[in-house]
């Protein structure tokens, strides 16, 4: 359950047995061939798998550089990785007996993704979302509802991702027998970082072999978000042992990093435990949490995937810090260019893409991980660009 | 010379009690933590304000809040039982999440722990598995490490008991921290199961509000109350002392 | 250009020669394989085509009758049919030359589409789109301002999209040299709705060989949403001479068809000429084009396309009404039952299979053409459903 | 008994207004007819409204939303004509989307004309690839169907003109109806190769509003005079009749 001193088990004793339990089955059936075909199944024919891999060539073009390619995971159902990880999870869970799925969101992709999840598997799915995000977010609220799932909202602690995460697990240790808590990032305890490395390491399974059948190479770079780090870890994971392939995680640094406003977890954390897990966190020199900011719901999030710090340590993976205005910039950039309205999580990989793109020479080929479509995203960057919009 | 736990509870029927460090400032959580040692508590748990209480229930949660707001750090929790010391020798406990020790250096930590007579700590979110390197440490401080049984902890129980030290806190339900009206008689069994493993004596907490609930646990040789005793200091942040001595008289006469 | 009676050109001597040189190019275009091999690859390689066929296994199971299975347009880039559409006809205006697009948009799909492929093909895009429309699809305005097109407001007639199109037209008129115009729909004079069946008959051409390789028989009945037509008659198309598929067209009966609040044009219309064609139409006895209404705004015109109104004469398609009701009941069904949010306009269709699918045997199957996935709708439908919410 | 547009328009210099049917109202509609034709206009065109004027400019379809708040219906529009009827003899032609005509029938519609004596129709989405079954029943009933031709015909004219009927209504610019300042010298060259085609008088129209720009269209027949009409009637609803005589003297005056 480790990456060199980061993961492991922090979690109360009472939520061990559940948690060891998940581990189990996860270690059992990450190896059965019917556990196996029937993912691929639900990869293929519902989640709309392989995602393409796509050539930005306009963008490519007018940077003059590197060339450019989207994996395109906003063109999955529900519109973004998540759905890999809980159609993942929502199996071992339906295999382990359970009936009920739990799990926290923040801006609520995660919650939808459950919820959608649930109603497929014909599961209950009661989501926990902090009292914030359900102001800000009340149609994302509806939708679960919409999908038969129940929202619950936190309102405790900063009500926001990290409060719906405590709340989650606080579920959890209430009613373990029937239920499953699908988690939504790379963060947790052990087997949680794993679980959902191995559910989103489709991501570079497919680009691997599309970079090789499309153009005959790997990717010189692969650029990802990190929030917690799912869909970095699943676009990297395949390529860890490529060592010439750069891996780039890149982080929200809200309104800068020398700023309180941010969420650049590796560029000004420390190390510490929480949230199940030993790694890296924006907390005070006591430990105490901190609120955290970005433009960006899903990168808001004060630590990180505990493999991802370990990447960080031992350098085989980079964390750079991109602010509010660059992912905006991004943002619009790719919509006039390419004509895809990409999240704004996505956008911050963008953002880093345009910055070293030009510095490469045009037979290098970097992937850029567009982990969602933005259009969740319009109307606040209608806001952050002073726009009115009346709904 | 503050006593072992071991040796306070080994009497049976010993009450531990739980405060807030600075719930609501750090004078009051001294007067508090003195008046319950006072009406004979024979432990009190000092808890560590944490941003993220995941293992505790709202009333807990609220302490937390109103400790922060009081200016809560480790050192600030440190100098209040620098002074508490001065004033009672009851054996003290801290409860606190993982991160906060983690942060400060495991070793750190306990070394303040001896310097200040601090004999145990409660870790909820540091199980078996992940708590070798501290027990270690612990071990060289002459600390105890408080280990925690629950209803659903079934076969890793001899694993979590062999560890034990100043007393076996066992979660008498499901869930987090709080008080219930109902709490199940497996209990009972559990706390049997433990003795006969252990000598360290049992501990059963989490929900025990009434006089009426420990008479269900004559096997254990203390209850723990938590909970119960923040929602008087909540009710009266200022003037929580003669409520306290009551509330606590009132348990263990029955008890 | 015509389908029986229906069809023809009837417009300004002004626009004849632009619309003959589109004619003339489409036909030309249509079969050359360097044209139909780029539109390949668009459809391919951006579109995220093919899109799947799903067997709604749930839904089927639960109503206990024929097996029902989604053409997931849904999954498109874009989200819907229309991105074929558009690409197709961006492909035939780069042909010829152009390099500004222009189009009508109701609340805003075929806005989205096209400001997307102009984005894709370096080309500007004016958007016309009626103010009632531009008022309550704010989002989609600063949607199609994103993806870099001029949004203009049409405050004319009853300033909804049939006010579009005419204004749509005006600005054709005066700017002829450099400018296409995409029609969204398969209407307009021809080879509009000719060139708009051509580029949506992908659909059917899909689901045919997906239905012989995933279940080795045709559907029993395609059913599929009508405003237009332009989803419908690219699910009907190569079905037509399968005589054994039923091939049924849901309009939107708005408050009911027996209401003026309908959009219901088959079941309540009349011939007319009206938007460059002879068709049906919802009009006064003297041909003044009606109000119309339907709870989705890609349903609310109050025609349709010629050869649907040709398909219903001679019987080899039939239209049915479905009320705002009926379909709000079946968008909430597929959510709950399936995971999957339609479009509103989608769940006309879905609505209609939930109707006939029970008195259907187990080895029967339906294709309902899920045009567009309904993100866009949650809003409308909580406001429908009498919920609260504050965005 | 009224005569044929071509023999009045075949001495030149003639003049062709328009108004919209019921505009403001029905008995005023009937009113600016007369005062046109008083004032000297050789043809009047009478528009009826319809919902959707696509190829009409904001002024005509403010025009078009006045006339249905009228209440205008195509039998009203038929009764307006029988009125006129009996106050003037000037060459009435009506102007109407291809649909007003369709659902009402179109030999119905053309026997109505008859009857009423209107001399012609203007049907603007009705081009030469659709018209063949109306231009027969036209022919039948003697009424004079009016062909336009415009900047971008080109090698459409031969086949346009060689039905024209009437008078050709030569479309001088681009775009939709509407008061222009600068018109196409093209116009001029389109003017003088239709009449190389055809002995159908040709009228120049599309956003002719000054009488400083009728004499840049020497070689037609006709002008045709729409918005300008309709402003005028819009400033003054109720009382248009001298300002109607006074701008349409000012244009024969010049032309």
């Amino acid at each position: 359950g480790y990456y060199g001193e980061y993961g492991g088990q922090f979690i109360p004793e009472l939520l061990m047995p559940a948690v060891s339990a998940v581990a189990d089955a996860f270690n059992h059936y990450k190896d059965d061939a019917a556990f196996k075909d029937e993912l691929k199944d639900l990869f293929d024919n519902y989640a709309n798998r392989p995602s393409l891999l796509y050539h930005a060539k306009n963008m490519s073009k007018d940077l003059g550089g590197a060339q450019i390619y989207f994996k395109r995971e906003d063109l999955n159902h529900t519109g973004a990785h998540k759905i890999n990880n809980v159609l993942g999870q929502a199996l071992i869970a339906q295999r382990m007996g359970k009936t009920r799925l739990i799990a926290e969101t923040g801006a609520g992709q995660h919650g939808v993704a459950t919820a959608t999840a649930a109603a497929l598997f014909g599961m209950e799915a009661e989501i926990f979302m902090g009292k914030e995000d359900t102001d800000r977010q009340a149609l994302n609220v509806y939708r679960m509802e919409l999908l038969g799932a129940k929202v619950h909202v936190v309102d405790t602690g900063t009500m926001v991702l990290k409060d719906a995460v405590n709340a989650t697990f606080q579920e959890w240790t209430k009613r373990i027998d029937d239920t499953f808590y699908v988690l939504g990032s790379a963060v947790g305890p052990y087997p949680f970082p794993e679980m959902v490395k191995y559910f989103q390491s489709i991501i570079s399974e497919e680009a691997r072999e599309q970079f090789l059948s499309q153009t005959g190479k790997l990717p010189d770079a692969v650029i990802a978000a990190v929030g917690g780090g799912s869909n970095a870890i699943g676009a990297f994971s395949k390529f860890i042992s490529d060592r010439d392939v750069a891996l780039i995680g890149v982080e929200a640094a809200g309104k800068g990093i020398h700023t309180t406003q941010t969420a650049a977890t590796i560029t000004n954390g420390s190390q510490g435990i929480f949230h199940g897990m030993k790694s890296k966190f924006l907390q005070s020199p006591d430990g105490q949490i901190d609120p955290v900011y970005s433009i960006s719901a899903g990168l808001d999030y004060p630590g990180i995937g505990p493999e991802h710090a370990y990447l960080s340590d031992i350098k085989r993976a980079q964390y750079v810090p991109i602010t509010d205005d660059e992912a905006v910039q991004a943002f619009e950039y790719i919509a006039r260019t390419e004509g895809i309205i990409a999240a704004i999580e996505s956008s911050h990989a963008v953002a880093y893409a345009m910055k070293i793109a030009p510095n490469m020479k045009p037979d290098q080929q970097i992937m850029v991980n567009l982990s969602g479509r933005g259009d969740k995203d319009v109307a606040a960057i209608a806001r952050y660009k002073g726009v009115e919009i009346n709904e | 010379m503050v006593e072992k736990i071991e040796t306070v509870l080994k009497h049976g029927k010993g009450f531990i009690s739980f405060v807030v460090a600075g719930d609501p400032n750090f004078d009051k959580s001294a007067d508090y933590i003195v008046a319950l040692a006072e009406a004979g508590a024979d432990v009190v748990e000092i808890g560590i304000a944490f941003s993220d209480p995941s293992a505790d229930g709202e009333t807990i949660m609220k302490a937390d809040l109103r400790a922060a707001a009081a200016g809560s750090t480790t050192t600030k929790v440190f100098e209040l039982v620098e002074k508490v010391r001065q004033r009672t020798q009851v054996p003290l406990v801290f409860l606190t999440y993982t991160n906060t020790v983690f942060t400060y250096g495991y070793e750190a930590f306990l070394a303040k722990m001896k310097q200040y007579e601090v004999q145990g700590i409660i870790m909820p979110d540091l199980p078996l598995e992940e708590q070798a390197e501290f027990v270690a440490l612990a071990e060289k401080y002459q600390r105890s490490f408080i280990q925690l049984v629950t209803l659903k902890s079934g076969k890793r129980i001899p694993d979590i008991v062999k560890h034990a030290s100043g007393f076996v806190y066992v979660v008498s339900s499901l869930g987090i921290t709080g008080t219930r009206q109902n709490l199940s008689a497996d209990a009972y069994d559990l706390i049997t199961q433990i003795n006969q493993l252990t000598d360290v004596p049992t501990a059963v907490g989490f929900g025990v509000s009434h006089p009426d609930q420990v008479s269900q646990f004559s096997n254990a040789q203390a209850v723990i109350v938590g909970s119960a005793i923040v929602k008087i200091i909540a009710a009266h942040p200022f003037d929580a002392e003669q409520y306290l001595q009551t509330f606590v008289k009132g348990m263990k006469a029955v008890w």
